[in-house]
């Protein structure tokens, strides 16, 4: 796999020169505070101790990379993974809600695509509320659905899989009613002369078709589902997962934590991004793509 | 066993100390409950939870349990372990704020969600217009901690005696660097955490019984916790409270607060009136609690 | 030609009729006097068996839309001020009524009007039913089950609360839409798309953004929220930075999938003319990658209205649709926080819309478009 | 007149119009043609003219806009739906995603035909049109002539009794144009299929054809019919006798009236 | 051999293999050939032998695998940068979103040619194919045959001196190839340019070049190459001269050789 070495460099280079960047953005933050600290306090530090001690407050504005990635590697590494205090605990909580969240809604979007591609009354009378419904700010509603949920006795996993599908079905279906339009009027022309059936079509030219669309919005819908996640773990009182993590570390303003559980979750999306575009490249080869 | 669902305000912290005590020490099961204890969140609203069926009694502030009451969510307090408010506002001393006649257009941060009532209840008894300008102060809605302070995005922030106060210590705030506006010193105190159910469910003499019991353990805990802090806090810690330091900290502080459970009738009126005049609520607020629970739990 | 016969829509409906008449009466108390009663079961009856009877599809979709709506309309305003009496006829009339609506639309959508205002007209009715009876079974079911209204307020009362708090909306929607909105999702697509631009140019910024920016992508707003309050300060300038880090990464990685998207000979044509890098980006993948492009855009609209919606719920002036929505749930105002998301609904569609409306120009070459 | 059950293809006063953005186009005006059960029938006219969109309108892709159209007695769409002909397009028209043996296969499996008689005529009618080998490659793995090939093979592969037919053999050399001359021919005549069959080549109109149909544009319309005198065995040397020149310089003259540059 | 200072192409021992999922095909191999400054060359061969892969090598949009190519002495991309030469697809490839005379000013605008110019050029182009009156029509509003004189009109507009055109003429009926033969006859006189001109029709290989490349498949070579000992001028009837007959036997003598079906 060169293709991953050939990843490596760009991607360590670029991450260096943002760690640089963050060090210096620490300063810039975390510099006033300090400073009033130290007037408080009568003392004037010199340069490089006033440096130190940006990067090296309890609870940062902005706290310095060195600080998440201890936390970090404190939270993930030296507790047991199964345990409240892991971070491998509660991204394991996010994460399956997010595969159970994305499942739906990809599934979901792909069959309100095929509705809509292929009911006149579907397309009209749908779309104009499936997007109304994505301008509804979820967040509002998410405590009202677990509220909900929660009163007729269900909670755990399926009402976060419910708000992860509800935003994550809608990248799939806007970008799959494209995909199945994307046909050549040509290519149509020919199932046509065929009298294929709906059914025909579909399966023999719309959906090959629909794929670098599909591949395309399965990658925001399953970046939106994971966000979908974590905002449902808000409500439900901060117990399990990275959402939760982030709330009751910003009760206390341990930035040191939400910063560490928003690397968590970055790790998570990079990785469930990174699933998705395996599997569009497998199934691009499969169907005998040609290098870009 | 009988069950009782119980839907705190906020997360589980030493400001419910009590609750857990009381389920962890084995008080409510000593009355024959079994008492399921759900923790809140920002966006969760009791008042909403206990609505739509999902709690038997919750834990809230009056004002927005008379709120909840005027718009048809009949709500009785039955209980109130919080004799005073915790609610403070301060300000850095090095800022310019000192007095509240300082207040005139400078920027405050407060907390909504129902937690803005005694603010507003203030700042009306002081005549200062909340719509900014130089005349008037400069209302910043402010998150569940201490950054507004620090970042200076506010001259004067709300904290709670038990919790967002030490937030400002820790981030290296010293006590004297502070000015302090405590709400209870100021007799502008609201009656914070009470136990609310609904009025119709309380016709039931099992129900009524069962609030009986659940009152007398849940004042056991308090009272427990008040004591023995130091183990109060770890209960709290294994309930899913975070920061162990901290929530000793709180267990330590909300014991001040703590009264023998009884509502003080001054104070209910006193917040009934605020609330009025505010329109926050529509018509005076009749029935709103019930003294007949504490009477017979606590002799 | 097939006009005649049964439609299973009007023959169910007739079915459930007769079922809700075994089960009478409607409602529990007085909610309804025998004459309404009557005129419900009349109209849903009669215009089932019309509808199945008459030659022109225009004539049956008429009907329809006349006794479906009437009954509805009958039904609803009848529950009102008698919440949670409702029994199972109700509800069976309910079910029967929008199943009229249904055949309704379905006929509807095959009539092929012939001038261009009738087609306009009957592109918007179809749509505007289905939200019509959205709304309207919304009514019954809460009306009729009497859930409590802080709860889920029924469609009425939010509207009453809509007008009667214009000039609060309005303030709102110009702070969260006209400032932070508008402004995030310009930035944000607009960084997304010169993210995509350079991350296409320096094969070394592909490698190395594309995963990067799937990490960004991931920061769930309500981590991020806070910071950019922290950075930005309380006003709209944090919401739109919020804004910005949503609608960024979708734009990412769909301009990348449609610099991609042109031909093979397309290329190599540009190749030989010698075409420079940009001429190539300008002249041939930028217009091929516009249906991509566009993909991003309508999603990023929504997407924009909840960030900025979500943000708010941090630190905020008191003004805004999320500062609304968050503290009028805390005060049991319930309609009012559906009144904020009625209007944000409004909002997203239009903004939608109109990025549709665009697209339709500027892609009028895609057989998507063109038809297929 | 012949009698009904003949005819395969009945066009009456037959007319297309295309509304583009700027202006209306009339592809097709008046258009009246018969076509019979057996015949091969061969449309020549300058580029432009509307050989093409008669050919849709035959298959159901287009509309006439005035005139009526049958087939086989049935209308064009009722045709369509019995699977009544095979369409070879002007260009090939194969689906990137499938090797050249899963495009032939393509319309057998859509008309559920049999894993072995599928694998059957696709060898036979690779074979035919000189592509065996090719199987297993993707069409941008193929030159221009043996994509046109692979889209020949697919329409053939369906074996329907019309075949519309859209310059097949445009893209390949004059070796290979006359063995599958010849090919085509001797399957006609085996199996007594109807063909239209559209070209710019007037030999090869006249070798093959019983009728050529030659068509002017703007608008698109029938300007001569010839009837071929040739014998129904067409041996490639057909092509030097006087009888088959003299019918070619016919159509060239049709052909030239309907063009506008005369030097 | 000639100074290298006329030789604008020179391949030698150019081979070229394509590497597919199952197994490499060979579509070039041992080329040899020099074309001089002011020659016309036609190839002609099979479909599949190489040669749309040889105008491919040349426009440096292949890299040969084996041997080497000159373009005017100097490599094939410094050529193409140069803009040594103007490529006519055997597709049309037409931008979708552009209308035909958008299409046609493409390589104008690249060069960044003035307005006014672009103007005149793309008036004489369309003119010149017969396509004045379709300006403002996009490309999928137009047949097939008129999408490639599109194609044609865009790369004369061009104007370059190496002009390589794979089968230009394919969809095209008779009078317009004739029709445009002649005008191509007439520009080459006239700008001297060098043409490599792929066809599959012997006359017109004939009645076009001074030198006619005769290629064969599997792998693809050059088999023959034929000097025209006709005459610069070439009205259209010396298509009948006996002389004329004369290399078009010839050229269909080395076709029919690089064939396997021969009955
Ligand atoms: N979809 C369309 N929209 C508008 N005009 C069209 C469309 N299709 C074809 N035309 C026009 O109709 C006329 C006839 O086109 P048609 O494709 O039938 O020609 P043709 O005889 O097949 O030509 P060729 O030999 O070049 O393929 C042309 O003038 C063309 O511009
Ligand atoms: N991209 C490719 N990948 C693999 N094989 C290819 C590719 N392009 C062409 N070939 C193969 O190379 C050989 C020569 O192809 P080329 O396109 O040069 O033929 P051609 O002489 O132009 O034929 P035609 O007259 O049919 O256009 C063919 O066998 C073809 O299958
Ligand atoms: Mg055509
Ligand atoms: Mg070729």
């Amino acid at each position: 796999m060169d293709r991953l070495r050939d990843k490596i460099i760009p991607v360590t280079t670029l991450l260096a020169l943002l760690v640089v960047a963050w060090y210096a953005f620490a300063v810039v933050l975390n510099g006033p505070f300090q400073r009033d600290l130290d007037r408080r306090a009568g003392e004037t530090p010199s340069y490089t101790e006033f440096l130190v001690k940006t990067w090296s407050q309890p609870k940062p504005t902005l706290p310095a990379p060195h600080q998440v990635a201890q936390n970090f590697f404190k939270t993930t590494f030296q507790v047991k993974p199964w345990s409240a205090r892991s971070l491998v605990y509660h991204s394991w909580v996010t994460l399956s809600a997010t595969m159970v969240g994305f499942l739906f809604g990809t599934v979901l979007g792909i069959v309100i695509a095929v509705g809509i591609v292929h009911f006149v009354a579907l397309d009209r009378s749908l779309m104009p509320w499936i997007i109304t419904s994505q301008t509804i700010p979820i967040l509002a509603l998410a405590p009202m659905v677990i509220v909900v949920f929660a009163a007729i006795g269900i909670t755990g996993l399926f009402p976060k899989a419910l708000i992860s599908t509800y935003l994550s079905f809608f990248p799939v279906a806007v970008g799959m009613v494209k995909g199945l339009r994307s046909p050549e009027v040509m290519h149509l022309d020919l199932m046509h002369t065929y009298n294929a059936s709906a059914a025909q079509t579909f399966w023999k030219l719309r959906v090959p078709a629909s794929i670098p669309y599909l591949f395309a919005s399965m990658k925001v819908a399953v970046a939106a589902s994971l966000v979908g996640a974590i905002v449902a773990e808000l409500p439900t009182g901060a117990i399990a997962g990275i959402g939760a993590k982030l709330l009751s570390g910003s009760y206390y303003s341990q930035t040191i934590e939400i910063w560490a559980a928003l690397v968590a979750g970055s790790l998570v999306a990079v990785l469930l991004v990174a699933l998705v575009g395996v599997a569009g490249r497998i199934t691009e080869r499969a169907m005998g793509g040609r290098e870009a | 066993a009988d069950k009782v669902t119980l839907q705190l305000k906020w997360v589980a912290q030493g400001q419910f100390a009590g609750y857990f005590v009381a389920k962890d020490k084995g008080f409510y099961e000593e009355e024959g409950l079994d008492v399921e204890i759900k923790p809140g969140g920002p966006d969760v609203a009791p008042e909403q939870v206990i609505a739509g069926g999902g709690a038997d009694v919750i834990v809230t502030w009056m004002a927005a349990g008379l709120s909840a009451r005027d718009k048809g969510v009949p709500l009785v307090n039955i209980a109130q372990p919080f004799a005073k408010s915790g609610l403070e506002l301060i300000c850095p001393k090095d800022g310019p704020v000192k007095t509240e006649a300082d207040f005139k257009g400078h920027t405050l941060g407060v907390w909504f969600f129902g937690n803005e009532y005694p603010f507003y209840a203030w700042m009306n008894k002081l005549g200062l217009p909340t719509e900014g300008g130089p005349d008037g102060v400069t209302v910043l809605k402010q998150s569940f901690d201490v950054q507004p302070l620090i970042q200076k995005q506010a001259d004067c922030i709300s904290v709670m005696t038990y919790n967002e106060y030490w937030q400002a210590i820790d981030a290296g705030f010293k006590p004297e660097d502070l000015v302090v506006f405590n709400y209870t010193e100021l007799g502008n105190d609201l009656l914070e955490d009470g136990l609310y159910v609904l009025e119709d469910k309380l016709k039931d003499p099992a129900f009524e019984d069962k609030m009986v019991r659940f009152v007398r353990a849940s004042m056991k805990g308090w009272h427990y916790a008040v004591e023995n802090p130091e183990e109060a806090a770890g209960m709290v810690l294994d309930a899913g409270g975070q920061d162990e330091n901290h929530q000793k900290r709180m267990v330590g502080e909300v014991a001040k607060l703590i009264g023998d459970g009884k509502l003080d009738p001054a104070l209910y009126e006193r917040t009934a009136k605020a609330l009025l005049d505010q329109k926050i609520v529509t018509k005076e607020p009749e029935g709103a609690y019930t003294t007949a629970i504490t009477d017979k739990a606590l002799k | 030609m097939s006009r005649f016969g049964i439609s299973w829509q009007a023959g169910l409906a007739l079915v459930l009729c007769a079922m809700a008449a075994v089960a009478l009466p409607l409602a529990a108390d007085a909610a309804f006097s025998a004459g309404t009663t009557v005129l419900i079961f009349a109209l849903i009856v009669l215009c089932a068996l019309a509808s199945m009877t008459v030659a022109s599809t225009a004539f049956a979709a008429a009907i329809l839309f006349v006794g479906a709506h009437g009954a509805a309309w009958l039904l609803v305003s009848g529950i009102a001020g008698h919440e949670g009496s409702a029994r199972a006829s109700f509800f069976l009339l309910v079910a029967a009524a929008w199943l009229l609506a249904w055949r309704c639309v379905t006929e509807l959508v095959t009539i092929r009007p012939k001038n261009r205002t009738a087609d306009t007209m009957l592109r918007l009715i179809v749509p505007t039913i289905f939200g019509v009876w959205l709304l309207l079974l919304w009514e019954a079911l809460v009306r009729g089950f009497g859930i409590p209204f802080v709860l889920l307020p029924p469609p009425s009362t939010i509207a009453v609360r809509i007008a009667n708090s214009l000039p609060v909306l309005a303030a709102d929607v110009n702070q969260t839409i006209f400032k932070a909105v508008l402004v995030g999702y310009v930035l944000g697509c607009g960084t997304g798309f010169a993210a995509a631009i350079a991350a296409d140019r320096f094969i070394f910024l592909r490698r190395g953004l594309l995963p990067v920016g799937n990490m960004a992508a991931a920061l769930p707003i309500i981590g991020v929220a806070p910071i950019m309050v922290m950075w930005f300060g309380f006003d709209w300038q944090s919401k739109a930075a919020v804004v910005v880090i949503m609608t960024f990464f979708p734009m990412l990685v769909n301009t990348v999938v449609g610099l991609t998207a042109s031909g093979h000979m397309e290329r190599d044509l540009m190749r030989t003319y010698a075409s420079g890098y940009w001429q190539t980006l300008f002249k041939l993948r930028l217009p091929a990658a516009m249906p991509f492009i566009f993909n991003a855009l309508k999603i990023n609209s929504t997407l924009a209205l909840i960030g900025a919606i979500v943000a708010e719920f941090f630190g905020t002036p008191v003004v805004g649709m999320g500062f609304r929505i968050s503290t009028e749930v805390g005060r049991m105002n319930i309609d009012m926080v559906w009144a904020e998301i009625a209007v944000a609904a409004v909002a997203g569609s239009v903004f939608y819309g109109a990025v549709a409306l665009v697209e339709r120009a500027v892609t009028f070459w895609h057989p998507s478009i063109r038809g297929g | 007149m012949q009698p009904a059950s003949q005819a395969v293809v009945e066009a009456k006063k037959l007319g297309l119009t295309f509304h583009t953005g700027d202006g209306p186009v009339q592809a097709l005006s008046d258009v009246d043609l018969t076509i019979n059960k057996g015949e091969f029938v061969s449309f020549i006219g300058p580029s432009g003219c509307g050989k093409t969109t008669f050919l849709r309108v035959i298959a159901d892709l287009e509309k006439p806009t005035s005139g009526s159209i049958l087939i086989n007695g049935m209308s064009a769409e009722q045709a369509r739906q019995a699977r009544a002909y095979g369409y070879v397009f002007q260009a090939a028209a194969l689906y990137p995603w499938r090797t050249i043996e899963a495009n032939v296969a393509l319309p057998l499996e859509i008309m559920g035909i049999a894993r072995e008689e599928q694998k059957a005529r696709i060898k036979r009618t690779l074979d035919l049109v000189n592509l065996s080998g090719f199987e297993k490659k993707y069409p941008w793995q193929l030159s221009g002539g043996m994509q046109q090939r692979a889209s020949i093979a697919r329409a053939l592969a369906f074996d329907a009794d019309l075949l519309l037919m859209d310059e097949p053999f445009g893209a390949l050399d004059e070796i290979v144009r006359d063995h599958l001359n010849e090919q085509l021919l001797e399957l006609w005549k085996q199996t007594n299929k109807t063909i239209c069959f559209v070209t710019h080549s007037i030999p090869e109109a006249v070798y093959l054809s019983t009728r050529i149909v030659v068509m002017s544009p703007r608008p698109g319309r029938v300007t001569d019919v010839i009837e071929s005198t040739l014998p129904r065995d067409r041996p490639l040397d057909i092509r030097e006798t006087p009888e088959f020149l003299a019918i070619a310089a016919r159509v060239r003259d049709g052909l030239r009236a309907g063009h506008s540059y005369e030097d």
